[in-house]
């Protein structure tokens, strides 16, 4: 890798998201909408048909009034380092195109839509619906055409597309770099635009591995859990929770299975 | 017209205006199908009910499905030229032709699905070798072509074919060789068969579906093969019993089809243990690892609850295997025909419950069951093959020598 | 030499065979696959060298710097101005949606003249000059008729430079009529002059408080400027306890670390039940209320006529037990919210309803306000306090003719500031009243409307419609297609904030005096012209002393007039503070007739001689609602959601794109419901029904929801268009078509928080 | 369609009934068949592979003929003193009027084409609409930084000797992919070393990158 020499460590590009912090207000949805060149239709209402790469959840703790609590959870691509050692996520294996791949320089799942020949059989791997299918062509009505990230390719109807953490800025950041002769980018020059735009910031990006990113931190603390720990999708992206019914939300487990908490950083650090 | 040199000689068929009729409306059911077909190439797929959290769905089931059914091909075949039952050569003509049509509707279903069907060779181009699909394409495409080579000789055995030296001499040689495509076939379907079960086994994201296994195969590589290689042959002996019935003629002997069916039973008898032990264990150590409880897969679903379970492994498992592993089950034209009935639908049930339900459990634990019916499009593409079939086996009946022991037991007047 | 068929079958299979083993196939299964790549109808977005612009966002008064990312001449991105000191860098999604407003489909793209009946959508495209002609004409002719009173202009704001220039105009032209839409503004600002005598805008520092009791505020969705509020949130959420009471689990319950369930209508009782206990248990700060109250303890005037105090009034009136009673908030937990507001160092307490588009009761809101002065907390760190109006935007009076003279003795329209409601500054929510009531000829004779929205905003939506087919000439100024440009005979579509120069003045509630500029990032994409430049265009049409009145050349030139000194910074960043002259926000210095912050405020003009004290403190009477509750059982309130614009702005289609499929589903919006209630009425979720209130009816879907209150049901206010574009129009019921306004006997805003309703199967 | 033609013929010659007698026909015209065989393959092959590239390929000139030498002549920094990095990292690819009209106000010489760039874009002040040789799709990243400034690459690795090119060279777009030619090659074949600088398919990326780093990279690094 003659060109990431500079490389001190391979980095693990993650997420942790604060949902003591997240007010559900959608920011990070539209900002995305708005960076990835995200096309919208008359009726979005059915979400299964409604192309989303951070969707907000509303989770609730299932008891009457007036003892009710919500929570809003953001749930992005959650970039699963996978089964093992990293670079096996569920749906990167199943892909027969070779459509999506996981990149050991940065741990991020990569979805290329001009290569993808929609059998969607990544989405039926992916136990958190991040992958979203182009049931229809995109139209940009108007002039909103306009508007779009020359960045982002836009998808042609009948691919996969997903969140890709914003992957272009990070190749905006390295030309930054290459062009500075740095080998380094800095964690504030990458950051995805749903957490650029977090107006609580209640999302963290950067690098898991680098011990000066705050993501570092974060991702140890006692109100961290993952989605689905238990199906070894080992994801990237962190939550934050200090309600214990949360941190339960994030996972199943059979009646009268209390959550291991301790088992829990055991997986993290695999 | 009977003396048209089309028909084979010393065979009795029905009148052109008979077969014309008949074929009018299997052609009328093809062209409903091709239109849907044509809907969903040019505008999309958005033509069809599935969304995100079905991305399979009837197709792939159909897929599954009629791959299994098709697998009386290579089973017959492997018991025919391998095993070397002599006796099933009087069937294996038309396991073939039905393996045939099964493939290559599986084949063109797979073109309909896929949202970029211009680009559907990058999944030979850009393999990926990790991929259970890739398998199954490679695997289904090479025995695509190997029943292919399979059914030529019998269509050269057509009376106008044979009368060119060249083919007739070709449909010899092949016939001789025909034990090498076999073995190919059995091998080739191994692995497709093993591999369309390893597609839903090895989806780790799917507590209902995933599988532990052997080295990259899951114990559905395995049960998919077998369940297979069972329910094939059913199928292929009720596709007889339905010409037989529509011909008005008896076409295969008695002690053919009774052998046949000896052997399935066997063969769905002890896969049904193996699925058994299978899903006990999934119950009760895969999916508990997971945090699931057998009857969460089960509870919430508003259609079929726990008894689709039932249904496959019980109604459709056991009881059909025990009927035909008996000999009094087999020699009851009743039984038997309700056991070879029971076998495909429970291999059906599989498919659908691997594919369908897969996708319907909902595995975040905030997120609900997924419900799908399909559009009217999936359903006229899933219904092509079957109007495709129809009028490949009433071509090939009429005009190809299927069956040899016909004229013995229609003897002409 | 014969050719027979198989000769011909022969040159087939060497054709194929050659075929084959050329490139045709291959490449051009190549090149189809990468034809499909590229299709020509999936754009592929050209690239450039990129820059950007910073700016302001107007969408709502929050006031958020932004950053528009450009790609040559293309407008591609917007993201919150890092360094400014509202937002931070960060944004709403209605701010990240602004592109949609520049380049979407409801745009008004040049100025228009209704051709078919109002409302229908026929147009004739017209050049500027017809257009401003034809408006000048019109209002030279009610000049002419002596009626220049007849005339109103609807502004979506009243501050800032845009609304004082169209003012101006008024004031030139003979009509009191500048009408703004409805706050809580309202009466956070008529609470502060009647209690401190202070004119101008609250401000609650809630960054520097510690404890945040609030009456139902929607503090983060959308309440002041929202994306200072979800800052605050995120950022200090560690220093702060916030106290949510509403009768509904809104996001900002859900937030809130506690929440109190509340009987909706009765906050203002539960404010004087925490008084009660504040004054009987001795928490509430005495060195405030013995230096700088007055009217807390009884008092005798000057005619030697005894008058009760707060204190006497609240303790009487306001026992726990009681007010546990009215609220149904138990009476422990109101002594522990007042034990808990008046230990904090600085508590703040916040009255007002979801985003703030209603004025609600005055007695309610200065309920409350007693809260932050028995805590001693106003006009200091952490506190509630009052900041004059920077004098930026000064000119010399307008030099007016008799004509216009006359026409500014008249009596407003709306009432404000008249006999009957002497405090009120605009009345808005009374004008379709007003015209409707009047017989002969309306009141009305012209109607300008600029960044509003009555049509849509304005409950009672009927009502509303009827009056406006009474006013024969309506002009919008809308940038977009909104409900009352569709209903008006001239659109003079303005540029939208993308393509225009505008200050942006102060955002409501904010502490730190930032004023913002919001500039030109990309050329007008249509014909449209600064509603500024028109109004200077329409005064020299109007010539003479009218035209004197504005000596500036154009919009530009105008803004750098006003504001000198500022100018290059506000160019330059985007914002810069000004201060008003003599402005002390923390000062402890009130200006009533006894120079303390009044309890019993002496300001407080009331019409009824009846009990007078009683009146003049703040007490509780329930806040009435519409409907009778055998006919309507349940009790209708709307809720505000973040994701979902409710003013004159249409939410675009991204926010739309965002809204839960529990929100609304297809075309049909759900109410929310408590499963109790669902269930005693036999509906489950998702079910379809109708909502009925004695304003109208909505075919909805109901949405079980555990965070509501048995009783009430609820809605988001945000649908309902009837214009716009496709990706708006037609989804949902509007709220204000279900309800109609409740005038406040005393301060005449309007107070309607709900309606009562019943639900029937559809 | 002259198959339709010799159909005619055919069937009128070969009545149905010679289907029941081949043997007879056999020996006369083994060898007809074979003939044709070999004209539909040869005419095929020849077609495949010289007549299909040229109609697969459309021909395009530049709007103007453009003189790299005389250019390179008179600037200081090489390459990259009209096509130079942003400072965002980013590459300006070819440069705008802007850059252009710095020098190009006024005429500076007597070259003709000089004369047709001001008339007709400097004073209307019109972008020149130049077709790019080596344009990549719109999925594709390529990053000039990291080839240029992070792997010392030269312009002319890739680009061929454009430096001392005195004329614009036609530029050929397929018709069905709006591809320049450059992309896949001037040789239908791709074999052999490529006319101008190199080919550029994605399978030329990937060798490249996999002789130079070892392996061909992630998808990312490549596609947006």
């Amino acid at each position: 890798m003659k060109e990431e020499q500079g490389d001190k460590h391979t980095k693990r590009y993650g997420m942790v998201i604060d949902l003591d912090k997240c007010t559900g207000c959608g920011a990070c949805m539209v900002a995305c909408y708005a960076e990835n060149n995200v096309p919208f239709k008359k009726n979005e209402t059915d979400k299964l048909d409604s192309l989303n790469w951070i969707r907000i959840f509303q989770l609730t703790n299932g008891r009457s009034y007036p003892d009710t609590e919500i929570c809003y959870l953001p749930m992005p691509c959650q970039h699963c380092d996978g089964i093992g050692k990293h670079g096996h996520p569920p749906c990167v294996s199943v892909c027969p195109a070779i459509a999506t791949d996981y990149d050991y320089s940065t741990g991020v799942v990569s979805q290329i839509p001009t290569r993808c020949f929609g059998c969607r059989y990544c989405m039926a791997a992916c136990p958190y619906h991040a992958r979203k299918f182009n049931w229809w062509d995109p139209v940009w009505p108007a002039d909103t055409e306009k508007y779009l990230n020359p960045n982002v390719s836009a998808r042609m109807r009948g691919v996969v597309e997903k969140c890709t953490f914003c992957f272009h800025r990070y190749q905006q950041a390295r030309d930054k770099a290459y062009l500075e002769g740095r080998d380094e980018i800095y964690e504030s020059e990458y950051q995805p635009a749903c957490a650029q735009a977090c107006p609580t910031n209640a999302i963290t990006f950067g690098d898991l591995n680098n011990p000066d990113h705050a993501v570092y931190k974060l991702k140890n603390s006692p109100r961290a859990f993952r989605l689905l720990e238990r199906l070894h999708t080992n994801p990237k992206v962190y939550y934050l929770s200090s309600k214990s019914w949360v941190r339960r939300a994030g996972d199943n487990y059979l009646e009268n299975e209390s959550r291991p908490e301790s088992n829990r950083q055991k997986i993290h650090h695999k | 017209m009977e003396t048209t040199p089309l028909i084979p000689q010393g065979v009795k068929r029905c009148s052109k205006l008979q077969f014309s009729l008949w074929m009018a409306v299997a052609v009328a059911v093809l062209l409903w199908g091709v239109y849907a077909m044509y809907l969903v190439w040019f505008k999309g797929l958005n033509q069809t009910n599935m969304n995100d959290a079905y991305g399979f769905a009837l197709w792939i089931w159909a897929d599954l499905a009629v791959i299994a059914l098709g697998g009386g091909a290579f089973f017959t075949g492997f018991l025919t030229y391998i095993i070397g039952k002599d006796k099933l050569k009087n069937i294996i003509n038309y396991a073939v032709i039905i393996g045939f049509i099964c493939y290559s509707s599986a084949l063109l279903i797979l073109a309909i699905d896929i949202g970029q069907p211009l680009r559907g060779w990058f999944i030979f181009w850009h393999a990926n070798e990790h991929s259970m699909l890739t398998e199954v394409a490679f695997c289904l495409s090479c025995y695509f072509g190997v029943l292919t080579i399979e059914f030529l000789p019998t269509i050269f055995e057509n009376p106008k074919l044979d009368k060119i030296p060249f083919l007739h001499h070709l449909s010899h040689n092949m016939h001789s060789i025909m034990a090498v495509f076999a073995a190919t076939g059995v091998f080739l379907s191994f692995f497709h068969q093993g591999s369309l079960g390893g597609v839903a086994g090895v989806l780790f994201g799917r507590p209902f579906s995933y599988r532990e296994g052997i080295n990259v195969w899951p114990w559905t590589f395995f049960l998919f093969t077998w369940s297979a290689a069972a329910c094939g042959p059913c199928f292929t002996i009720l596709i007889t019993w339905i010409t037989e019935k529509l011909t008005r003629k008896k076409l295969v002997k008695d002690d053919v089809i009774q052998l046949l069916a000896k052997i399935s039973g066997w063969m769905l008898a002890t896969y049904i243990i193996a699925k058994i032990a299978d899903t006990l264990y999934w119950a009760m150590v895969t999916a508990p690892s997971m945090g699931f409880n057998l009857m969460d897969f089960y509870t919430n679903n508003p259609v079929y609850g726990i008894w689709i379970l039932i249904l496959e492994i019980v109604i459709c498992g056991i009881v059909p295997a025990a009927i035909l592993i008996t000999r009094k089950g087999r020699e009851s034209k009743f039984l038997l025909m309700l056991a070879v009935v029971l076998a495909v639908v429970g291999v059906c049930v599989n498919r659908w419950v691997m594919v369908l339900q897969t996708l319907a459990v909902p595995v975040v634990p905030f997120e609900e069951w997924f419900m799908y019916a399909p559009s009217w499009q999936e359903v006229a593409t899933t219904i092509l093959p079957v109007a495709y079939g129809v009028i490949v086996i009433s071509l090939a009946h009429r005009y190809l020598p299927v069956f040899p022991q016909e004229r013995e037991l229609n003897p002409s007047n | 030499m014969k050719i027979d068929r198989r000769s011909f079958i022969s040159l087939g299979v060497g054709v194929v065979a050659g075929t084959t083993l050329s490139p045709v196939p291959w490449k051009l299964m190549d090149d189809i696959s990468i034809w499909t790549q590229n299709w020509p109808w999936t754009p592929a977005p050209k690239g450039g060298a990129d820059s950007y612009k910073t700016s302001v966002c107007t969408l709502c008064p929050g006031g958020c710097g932004i950053q528009v990312r450009k790609i040559m001449d293309r407008a591609v991105k917007i993201d919150g101005l890092p360094e400014h000191p509202i937002n931070q860098g960060k944004l709403c999604p209605l701010g990240l949606s602004g592109l949609q407003f520049l380049y979407g489909p409801s745009r008004v793209k040049s100025p228009m003249k209704r051709t078919g009946k109002r409302g229908e959508g026929k147009w004739q495209e017209i050049s500027w000059d017809e257009a401003i002609s034809a408006v000048t004409k019109k209002l030279k002719e009610l000049r002419e008729k002596d009626k220049p009173h007849s005339v109103a202009w609807v502004s979506g704001a009243d501050k800032g430079t845009i609304p004082q220039l169209i003012g101006r105009f008024l004031t030139a032209y003979g009509s009191p009529n500048f009408i703004r839409p409805p706050s809580v503004h309202d009466a956070y600002e008529l609470s502060a002059y009647l209690m401190q005598g202070q004119e101008g805008s609250v401000a609650f520092d809630i960054e520097n408080s510690d404890h945040v009791l609030s009456f139902g505020t929607g503090m983060l969705q959308g309440w002041g400027s929202p994306v200072r509020m979800l800052n605050i949130y995120g950022e200090k959420r560690d220093s702060k306890k916030i106290v949510q009471i509403e009768s509904r689990l809104s996001d900002t319950a859900a937030k809130a670390d506690q929440w109190v369930p509340i009987k909706p209508g009765t906050e203002g009782a539960l404010a004087l039940g925490i008084a009660h206990v504040m004054i009987k248990e001795s928490l509430y700060k005495k060195s405030f209320i013995n230096k700088s109250a007055f009217g807390f303890e009884d008092w005798t005037d000057d005619n030697g006529t005894r008058h009760i105090g707060f204190k006497t009034l609240v303790l009487k009136d306001y026992d726990p037990e009681i007010v546990a009673e009215i609220t149904s908030v138990p009476k422990s937990t109101i002594e522990k919210l007042a034990r808990r507001f008046a230990r904090a160092n600085r508590p703040i307490a916040i009255s007002g309803r979801g985003e703030g588009l209603l004025p609600g009761s005055l007695d309610e809101c200065m309920a409350v306000h007693a809260l932050n002065a028995l805590v001693g907390n106003i006009n200091k760190p952490g506190g509630v306090s009052v900041t004059s109006e920077p004098d930026y935007a000064k000119w010399p009076e307008v030099n007016i003719d008799k004509t216009a003279s006359r026409g500014m003795q008249q009596p407003r329209i709306d009432g404000a500031g008249g006999s009957k409601y002497p405090n009120a500054r605009y009345l808005l929510h009374r004008l379709p009243e007003v015209i409707n009531d009047t017989k002969g000829e309306s009141p009305v004779q012209a109607l300008f409307v600029s960044e509003a929205n009555p049509l849509y905003t304005l409950p009672d939506t009927k009502a509303t419609k009827a009056a406006f087919d009474r006013i024969p000439f309506l002009v919008s100024f809308s940038s977009f297609m909104d409900e009352t440009a569709l209903y008006s005979d001239y659109i003079l579509p303005n540029h939208i904030y993308l393509e225009r120069y505008e200050d942006v003045p102060k955002p409501a509630g904010m502490v730190q005096p930032v004023i913002g500029l919001a500039k030109p990032v990309v050329k007008p994409v249509y014909n449209t012209r600064h509603v500024g430049d028109v109004v200077l265009q329409m005064a020299k049409s109007l010539g003479s002393f009218i035209e004197k009145a504005f000596p500036w050349k154009d919009y530009r030139a105008y803004l750098k007039t006003v504001f000198k000194d500022h100018w290059d910074q506000l160019e330059d960043k985007g914002f810069t503070e000004v201060k008003a002259s003599e402005d002390k926000p923390w000062a402890n210095r009130f200006n009533t007739a006894t120079g303390k912050f009044e309890f019993y405020p002496s300001a407080r003009k009331h019409p009824s001689k009846k009990d007078k004290d009683k009146d003049i403190l703040p007490g509780f009477s329930p806040v009435p609602i519409e409907g009778k509750p055998d006919a309507y059982p349940l009790v209708l309130m709307p809720y505000d959601s973040i994701r979902l614009t409710s003013g004159n702005i249409g939410n675009p289609p991204f926010m739309t794109k965002t809204i839960d499929d529990t929100v609304l589903k297809d075309q049909t919006m759900f109410v929310e419901i408590n499963p109790k209630t669902a269930r005693k009425m036999g509906f489950f979720e998702g079910d379809r029904a109708v909502v009925t209130t004695p304003k109208g009816r909505a075919e909805v879907r109901l949405h079980l929801f555990d965070g509501i209150e048995p009783g009430v049901i609820a809605m988001p206010k945000g649908f309902g268009h009837t214009a716009y574009s496709k990706y708006l129009a037609g989804k949902g019921a509007n709220f204000n078509s279900l309800i109609g306004p409740i005038t406040d006997p005393m301060s005449g805003l309007n107070t309607a928080w709900g309606i009562r309703a019943k639900i029937v199967t559809a | 369609m002259n198959t339709n033609d010799q159909q005619h013929p055919v069937s009128d010659t070969a009545s149905p009934e010679t289907g029941d007698a081949p043997e007879k026909r056999k020996n006369g015209s083994g060898w007809i068949i074979l003939l044709f065989f070999v004209i539909g393959f040869i005419g095929s092959l020849l077609g495949g592979w010289l007549v299909f590239p040229e109609l697969l390929y459309s021909e395009k000139q530049q709007p103007i003929d453009f003189d790299h030498e005389l250019h390179m002549a008179q600037v200081y920094e090489g390459c990259q003193s009209c096509h130079y990095f942003r400072k965002d990292g980013s590459f300006s690819g070819i440069p705008d009027l802007y850059s252009c009209s710095g020098c190009h106000q006024y005429p500076m010489g007597t070259n003709p084409e000089e004369e047709k760039f001001i008339e007709q874009y400097v004073r209307p002040n019109k972008e020149v609409p130049w077709l790019v040789y080596s344009k990549q799709p719109d999925c594709v990243f390529f990053s000039h930084a990291a080839h240029v400034k992070g792997a010392d690459m030269e312009c002319r690795t890739c680009h061929g000797n454009m430096a001392q090119s005195n004329h614009s060279r036609p530029y050929q777009e397929n018709r069905l992919t709006g591809y320049s030619r450059d992309i896949w090659g001037y040789n239908i074949a791709r074999l052999g070393k490529p006319k101008y600088g190199l080919r550029m398919k994605m399978n030329d990326c990937a060798d490249c990158h996999e002789r130079e780093t070892g392996h061909k990279g992630a998808c990312f690094q490549c596609h947006q």
